[in-house]
C-alpha cells in the first residue's frame, strides 16, 4: 500500500507573493493563545502580512487534526501552531511542510524536530519548577503540604508543569507534596478538591493551579473555605482575571509566560524562513513569577483579552 | 331531518400510499345515538379522528350546526363540546384513573393556590369515585398508574371521561370492546341518557346485537366510503353484514 | 342481567407505612444515607464534619439548580443538553451589563446593578429556553439535537461577546453576599437559592396542574394532546423553565467563582441528567421528582467528596465512583421490584 | 354470514420511486449532497479538492466505526455513553501489550505483534460492552448509569495503567499501514476499515435476525420477550458489539495518532449519538439505519472542516453547524411529514 | 376427565396491594376449547400471563401433562408448545406485519446466508399473506409498520401469530374484541380447527354468545378465584352472569 498525501502532493510551490499566514493555536477561548495571536497580528501587520486564526474547541489533537488538514486547502505562506499533542499531530503537520508550507512551532513542539523551521516557547517543566520555588518562597519555612491542581491526565503542557512543580519542591524539607488532583479542566470540581483537601489536610499551605480554570476553582475553593490568604496560591499565566484575583489577594503568585513575544518572534521566523532570511532554530521566552510586591514591575507580562 | 348537529362531507385521508378515507360523508343528529359500523380497516377510527381533530382530512368538509368549521387540534373540537373514546386509547399510563379522567379539565383548589395552579386532588378522586361507581367500573386501588390496570378497567375509564365533558357530540370507538357484560350493560345504560339530555352520540362497535339495541341509525363505512344508512329496527343483522361485507350496496360508491 | 356492587372491593387508601416504603425515592435516599455513614466511619472528622457538610452543600447548589429544570424536561421525556452552555451565556451577559451600568466596571456597584444583572441571567436564559422549546415543540426537531446545537450556539455566543476571555470584573456585593455570604443564621447564601428552587421545583411539579402536564405529556403525548392539554405551549414553557433555571445557575457561579468560567461547564448536561435519573426520573419520561433529584444529585457529590478525603488514588476515584452509583441504583432497583411482588 | 374478499384491496409493493423517496435517508442525504456542493461552490478548490475529501473520510472513520456501534445500541433504545473512554482503553491495553511483547518498545515491532495489538484492542472493547450488557439487561440498570459509570472507570482504568500520560510508543509499521497508509490504489487504509464496518454494520441490521431483534427490542421490549426472544442475551450482544467497535476504533485511533490520545475522547459519545440521532435513528428505539448513521456522521464532519476551509470565526462556528444541524433534521422532518400526507 | 394437559393449582398473585389472584385454579385437556370469563379485573389475564410465563405466581402450581413446570419466561413456556394471544397486545410496532408474525421463529435463508443469520423476507413474506388471507385479514399495505394499523388488523396479526405455532396450548386473551363480524367468524373457526388438530385452546370472551357457541367448558373467575364451571350446552347466558357476578356461588370460595 501507499501512503496519505503521497499523490495529492501539490509540489512545493512557495510562492513569493503569498502573504497568508495561519495560526492554529491549541485552544480557543484562552487568554493564553488571544495574547498570542495579538503578538502574531500586531507583527504580521508590520511586516505586511495577513493572519487567520483557526482554533480548535478543546486542547487535543483530534479537534486539532481536521483545522490543519483543512488549512491545507488554503495553502498559506506558513502555519503557526501550537501542536496539542508532540507525537499525534506530527502526521498533519508533516503535510503541511509536504506542501511546502512553513511550518513554526508556537507554545509547544513536536518530538520530531524535522518538521518545524523554527520552535519558540517557554518551557513549561521550568515554570513547574518556578512555581515550586515561588511557593516555598512564600511559605517561607512553615511546615505543611501542598497540592497540584492539573486538568485532564494527558495534557501534555500541564502535565510538564506538574512534573517540573514535583521534582523542585522535593528539594525543600518542610514542604510535603501530597499528590495532585485532576479536575476535568473544571473549576467547579477544582473548588471541590480544594476543599477535600482541606478537610483530609488540615497542614495545607500551598497550591499550585496549573492553569485559568483550575486556578479560578482554587481561589473559589479557598473562599468558602475561608482560607484565601492562608493558603498559599500560586497560578499558571496571568489573564486579566488571575492579575486582578492577584491583586485582591485570592492568588499569591502568578507564572506567567510571554505569549505576545512568542506569536511576535513566531512571525519574524516565519517570515525569515520564506524570504530566506536566517532563521534560528529554537527559541526560549521568558517565565516570570509575579508577586503583588512586583506586579508594576512586571505588567508587560499580563495578557490581553483582546488586541 | 333538520339541520344536523354534526355533518362531514366526502372526507378523504392518506396515510402515504393508504387511502383511508375515500370520499367518506356522515351525520348525526342532537340526540341520537348513530353507530357507525364496517369491516376492520374500513376506516372508522381514521374517520372519527378527522371528526374530532385528532388528524386532519386531506379533503372534504365538516359541519357544526351548518356552520362549517376547521377541526385543526382536539383542543378545538373539545372546546366545541365534541368529546370522545378513542380506540387506541388516549390515557396516559403513568397517572392513576382520577387524574386521568380529569386530565386537561382539572379541577383547583379554591382561593390564592387554586389561582397558583395547586390543584384539588382529593375533589378529583372523590368525584372520580363516584364517576367510576356509575359506569361499574371495580378497581382495587385508585392509586396505581393506569397502565396497570385491566383491559377493562382501563377502557371504563376513557369512557367515563368522554361522557363526564360532552356537551354536543360524543364519539365513542368501540368503547365496550374490552368490558364485561355487567359494564357493557351500564355503558349502553349512559349512552341512552346522554342521548336523553340531547346530545349526538356515535357509536363504533362490531357487535351488531349492541349496535342494533342502542342505536336510532346506523351508517356502514366501506374501503373509506359511505356505502348504506338504516333507520333503527329497518335494518337486519343480516343487512348490517352484507353492507360490511360489500354484498349489499346501497349508496352511489363511483 | 342483574347488577350487582356490593362485593365490589373497596377504592382503598394505602396505610402511611406503605406508601413511605414504596415511595420511589426511599431507597435510594436510604443509599445516601449509607454513604455519608460509611465514609463517617472510615472518616470520622471528615464528611460528618459540619463544614464539610456545608461546602458540600454549597459546591453541589448550582447543580441541583440544573437539575431541578432538568427534571421537568426528562419527565416530558425530552432532553437539555444545552444547561451548561447557557448558563455560561447567561452569567456573561449578566456580568457585561452591570458593567456596562456601572460605566465598565461594576467591582463597586450597588445593589440596583445587581439586581438588573440577576433579571438579565434569567432573561437571557429564558431566551434560549424559548429557542429550544419552540424548536423542539412546534418543527418537531428531536431534542437532543436542538440542546447539542444550542449547547454549542449558546457557548459559542457567550465567547463572540467576550472574545474568547473571560469577564473579569463584577460587584464585590454581589461576591460577598451570594457568593460567599450566609443567610438566616449561618446558612449559605447560594444553598438557600438552591433549597427555594428546589422547593419550589417540588411544589410545582408534584402539586399544580403544570406538573400534571409534564407528566402527560411524558406519559403519552398523543394523549395529552387528544385531551385539549396545549401540548406545543407546554413543551415550550418546560424548556423555558430550564432556562430560566440555567439563568438562575449562572448568576450564582458567577457569583461563586467572581468569573464567568467560560470553559468550566461542557459536562454540566452529563452531570445533570445523571443525578436526574439517579433520583429515579426515567428517560422515557412520565415518572419522576424532585425530590429523587436532589438526592440523585448528592450522591456524586458526596461520592467525589468523600474519595478525596480520604485520599482514594485520582485514577482509582471515577471507577469507584462508577461502581457505587451502579450499586446504589441496583440496590433501589432490587428493593422496589421486592416491594412490587409483595 | 357472507364471505367476501374479492374487493379486499391487494396486498401492493411499493414502486421504487416511491421507496426511494419514502426511504428515510433520502431527504438528510440530500442535505449532505447540499452542504458540499455550497462550500464548493464558495471554495471550489476547497472541499471537493480530492485530498481535502480524503482528510474528511480519515478523520471522520473513528468516529463513524463508534457511531456504527452505537447505532444497534441506540435502536435498542439503549445508550452508550462509554464509547470514547472503552476507545481510550482498548488503545491502552493494545499499545501496553504490543510493548511487552517487544520488551518494552515495540517502535519496530512486525506483523506477529501487531496482530495480537489488535486482538488485545477488540477484547478490551468486547470486556467493557459485556460488563455494560449485563449490568443493563440482567441488573436492569438504566443505561445511561450504567456506561456513564463506564465512561469514567474505563478512562480511569486506562490511566491506571499508564500513570496517567499517554503511551507513546507502539509499532511504526502500524502507523505506516492503517494510520497513513492506503490501500486498493489510494484508498486509505483507515476508510476501508470504516467502510467494511459500515457496510457489516449495514448488513447486519437490515437483512439479518439479529436486526430484526434489535428492532424488536427496541420497538416493544415486552412484546419482544413474550415471543420468546432472549432480549437478555441479545442486549448483552449489542453492548458487546458496541464494546467491540470502540475497541477497534481505539486500535485505529492509536494508529492514526501513533499514541493513546487520552484526552481527545470525552465528546466522543456526545458526537456518535448525535450522527446518529441525525441520521434518522429515534432514541425511543425501534427505527433507524446505518446509511442515516453514516449521513448523520459526515454532516457535521463536513461542516467543521467547511467552516475551516472558508475561515469562519471560530466562535462563529459552533453557531454556524448548530443553525445547519438544526435547519437539516428540520428540513427532513418537513419532507418527510409531506411525503407522508400524500 | 383423564389427565389434564393443562393444570393450575391454587395461584396467587399480587401487584403491590393489589391482589389480582386469591388461589385461581384452572384446568384445559386436549382437543378442548375451555372459556375463561369474569369481570373486568377479575384476573383472567393476570392468570393467563403467570400460564404462559410472562409472569411469575407468587404462589400455586402449574402442571402440563401432569409434570409440574416452572415457567419461568414467555421462552420457556413457548419451547413447551404454549401460545399466547395478550390482550394488551405483544406486537413491535415498528415491524410489519410479516415481520411481527415471524418474530422469534424467523425464516432463514438457504445455505451460507442463511447460516449467517440472514433472513429469507421475502418468504416469510409470502407465507405472511397467506395467512392472512385465511383469517380474513385486509390490509391495504404490508409494508407498514403494525402500529400504523386499525385495531381489528393488528389484533388480527396477533392472532394469527399464535395459531400458526401452537403445538399444545393456545391461550387467547379476548382475540376477537377488537375485530370485525367476518374475521370474528373465521377466528371463531380457526379455533375450532385448532382444537380438532388436538391443541387445547384457553379463550378469554366478554361475548356470552360467542363463548357458549365455541367452547366445550367454560369456567368462572371472581375476584381472583375460580366460582364456577360449566359443560357446553348445560350453562344459560344467566348462569355464567350468574357466576361472574357473584349472584351463583358454585365452588368453595372460602
Ligand atoms: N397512521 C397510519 N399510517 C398508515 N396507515 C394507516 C394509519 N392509520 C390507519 N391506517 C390504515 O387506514 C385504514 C383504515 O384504518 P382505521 O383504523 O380507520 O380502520 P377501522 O375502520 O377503525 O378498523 P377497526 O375496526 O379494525 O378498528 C387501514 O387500512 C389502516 O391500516
Ligand atoms: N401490573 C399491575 N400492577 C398493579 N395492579 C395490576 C397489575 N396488573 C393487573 N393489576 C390488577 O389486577 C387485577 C386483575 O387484572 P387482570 O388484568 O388480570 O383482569 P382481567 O380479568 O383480565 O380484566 P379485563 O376483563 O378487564 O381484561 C385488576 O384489579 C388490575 O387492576
Ligand atoms: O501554555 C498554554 C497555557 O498557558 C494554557 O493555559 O493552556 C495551554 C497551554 O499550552
Ligand atoms: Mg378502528
Ligand atoms: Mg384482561
Amino acid at each position: 500500500g501507499g501512503q496519505v498525501g503521497q499523490s495529492g502532493g501539490s509540489s512545493g510551490s512557495s510562492n513569493a507573493d503569498n502573504k497568508n499566514l495561519v495560526l492554529i493555536p491549541g485552544v480557543s477561548a484562552e487568554p493564553f493563545y488571544i495574547s498570542m495571536q495579538c503578538g502574531v497580528e500586531a507583527e504580521a501587520k508590520a511586516k505586511g502580512y495577513t493572519v487567520k486564526t483557526q482554533a480548535p474547541q478543546k486542547f487535543n489533537p483530534s479537534d486539532q487534526t481536521p483545522i490543519v488538514t483543512g488549512i491545507l486547502a488554503n495553502k498559506p505562506a506558513a502555519v503557526l501552531i501550537a501542536p496539542t499533542d508532540d507525537k499525534a499531530m506530527a502526521g498533519p503537520m508533516k503535510q503541511l511542510k509536504d506542501a511546502g508550507i512553513k511550518v513554526i512551532e508556537v507554545d509547544t513542539s513536536l518530538q520530531d524536530t524535522s518538521i518545524a523551521e523554527s520552535s519558540i516557547s517557554s518551557n513549561n517543566e521550568q515554570g513547574g519548577k518556578l512555581a515550586a520555588d515561588t511557593l516555598a518562597k512564600l511559605v517561607g519555612d512553615k511546615k505543611g503540604s501542598v497540592l497540584v491542581l492539573n486538568t485532564v491526565a494527558g495534557t501534555s503542557t500541564t502535565d510538564a508543569r506538574e512534573k517540573g512543580f514535583k521534582e523542585e519542591i522535593a528539594k525543600y524539607p518542610n514542604i510535603t507534596y501530597i499528590g495532585q488532583q485532576y479536575t476535568d479542566n473544571d473549576a467547579a470540581q477544582s473548588a471541590q478538591k480544594v476543599t477535600a483537601t482541606l478537610s483530609s489536610n488540615p497542614d495545607l499551605i500551598g497550591i499550585f493551579a496549573t492553569n485559568l480554570n483550575t486556578g479560578e476553582g482554587a481561589a473559589t475553593g479557598l473562599r468558602t473555605a475561608g482560607k484565601t490568604g492562608q493558603v498559599n496560591l500560586v497560578g499558571f499565566d496571568a489573564s486579566p482575571k488571575e492579575v486582578s484575583d492577584l491583586k485582591d489577594g485570592s492568588f499569591q503568585a502568578l507564572i506567567a509566560q510571554d505569549p505576545a513575544t512568542i506569536g511576535k518572534d513566531g512571525v519574524d521566523q516565519a517570515v525569515a524562513a520564506l524570504t530566506g532570511g536566517s532563521v534560528t532554530r529554537n527559541i526560549a521566552t521568558d517565565l516570570v513569577s509575579i508577586t503583588k510586591d512586583n506586579m508594576d514591575q512586571q505588567s508587560k507580562y499580563f495578557y490581553k483579552s483582546s488586541c | 331531518m333538520s339541520t344536523p348537529l354534526l355533518e362531514a362531507r366526502s372526507l378523504v385521508k392518506h396515510y402515504g400510499s393508504v387511502e383511508a378515507l375515500r370520499g367518506a360523508s356522515f351525520e348525526v343528529s342532537a340526540g341520537e345515538v348513530v353507530s357507525l359500523i364496517g369491516d376492520n380497516g374500513a376506516g372508522k377510527s381514521t374517520f372519527i379522528k378527522c371528526l374530532s381533530g385528532a388528524e386532519q382530512p386531506d379533503s372534504g368538509e365538516i359541519l357544526l350546526e351548518g356552520k362549517q368549521i376547521h377541526l385543526d387540534s382536539p383542543t378545538t373540537a373539545r372546546s366545541l363540546g365534541i368529546e370522545t373514546v378513542y380506540q387506541d386509547l388516549a390515557v396516559a399510563p403513568d397517572l392513576d384513573p382520577a387524574a386521568n379522567l380529569y386530565l386537561g379539565r382539572e379541577i383547583k383548589r379554591k382561593g390564592i393556590l387554586g389561582a397558583l395552579g395547586m390543584l384539588d386532588k382529593a375533589e378529583m378522586r372523590r368525584r372520580a369515585t363516584e364517576e367510576f361507581g356509575r359506569l361499574g367500573v371495580t378497581l382495587q386501588s385508585v392509586e396505581v398508574p393506569i397502565g396497570a390496570l385491566s383491559g377493562g378497567q382501563r377502557q371504563s375509564v376513557a369512557v367515563a371521561r368522554s361522557v363526564v365533558w360532552a356537551s354536543k357530540v360524543v364519539f365513542m370507538d368501540e368503547p365496550t370492546a374490552a368490558l364485561g357484560v355487567v359494564q357493557r350493560e351500564r355503558v349502553l345504560d349512559v349512552i341512552r341518557k346522554v342521548r336523553d339530555a340531547g346530545i349526538g352520540v356515535v357509536l363504533i362497535s362490531h357487535n351488531m346485537p349492541e349496535v342494533l339495541s342502542v342505536s336510532d341509525r346506523v351508517e356502514v363505512l366501506r374501503l373509506g366510503k359511505r356505502v348504506a344508512r338504516f333507520k333503527a329496527g329497518e335494518a337486519s343483522l343480516e343487512d348490517l353484514v352484507g353492507a360490511m361485507t360489500g354484498a349489499l350496496v346501497q349508496e352511489d360508491v363511483s | 342481567m342483574t347488577t350487582v356492587s356490593e362485593s365490589v372491593a373497596p377504592l382503598e387508601k394505602q396505610s402511611f407505612g406503605r406508601r413511605l416504603a414504596g415511595a420511589n425515592t426511599l431507597w435510594i435516599a436510604l443509599v445516601l444515607l449509607a454513604l455519608v455513614v460509611v465514609f463517617g466511619i472510615i472518616d470520622p472528622g471528615g464528611i460528618l464534619n459540619l463544614t464539610n457538610l456545608q461546602y458540600l452543600l454549597i459546591e453541589t447548589s448550582v447543580l441541583l439548580v440544573l437539575s431541578v429544570g432538568m427534571t421537568f424536561v426528562i419527565i416530558t421525556s425530552g432532553i437539555d443538553l444545552s444547561v451548561g452552555s447557557v448558563l455560561v451565556f447567561s452569567g456573561i451577559t449578566s456580568a457585561l451589563a452591570m458593567n456596562a451600568l456601572s460605566g465598565g466596571d461594576s467591582t463597586d456597584a450597588g445593589w440596583g446593578v445587581i439586581i438588573v444583572g440577576g433579571v438579565v441571567a434569567l432573561v437571557s436564559g429564558a431566551a434560549w429556553g424559548v429557542l429550544n422549546g419552540l424548536l423542539i415543540a412546534r418543527a418537531k426537531i428531536p431534542a437532543l439535537i436542538v440542546t447539542l446545537g444550542s449547547f454549542g450556539a449558546a457557548l459559542g455566543a457567550g465567547e463572540l461577546l467576550t472574545g474568547g476571555s473571560d469577564v473579569r470584573t463584577m460587584p464585590t456585593a454581589l461576591a460577598r453576599s451570594l457568593g460567599s455570604g450566609t443567610l438566616l443564621g449561618g446558612i449559605p447564601t447560594m444553598v438557600v437559592f438552591a433549597a427555594v428552587v428546589a422547593a419550589i421545583g417540588a411544589w410545582l411539579l408534584s402539586t399544580t396542574r403544570f406538573g400534571r402536564y409534564t407528566y402527560a405529556i411524558g406519559s403519552n403525548e398523543v394523549a395529552a394532546q387528544r385531551t385539549g392539554i396545549g401540548v406545543t405551549r407546554h413543551l415550550v414553557l418546560v424548556y423555558v423553565l430550564s432556562g430560566v433555571l440555567s439563568g438562575l445557575a449562572g448568576f450564582m457561579s458567577l457569583a461563586y467563582f467572581t468569573t464567568t468560567t467560560l470553559t468550566s461547564h461542557s459536562t454540566d448536561n452529563l452531570n445533570a441528567i445523571a443525578g436526574v435519573v439517579l433520583g429515579g426520573t426515567s428517560l422515557f419520561g412520565g415518572v419522576g421528582s424532585v425530590i429523587g433529584t436532589v438526592i440523585g444529585v448528592f450522591i456524586p457529590a458526596v461520592l467525589n467528596k468523600g474519595f478525596t478525603i480520604i485520599g482514594v488514588n485520582v485514577f482509582w476515584q471515577p471507577i469507584a465512583v462508577a461502581i457505587v452509583l451502579v450499586a446504589a441504583v441496583w440496590f433501589d432497583q432490587v428493593r422496589r421490584r421486592a416491594r412490587n411482588q409483595r
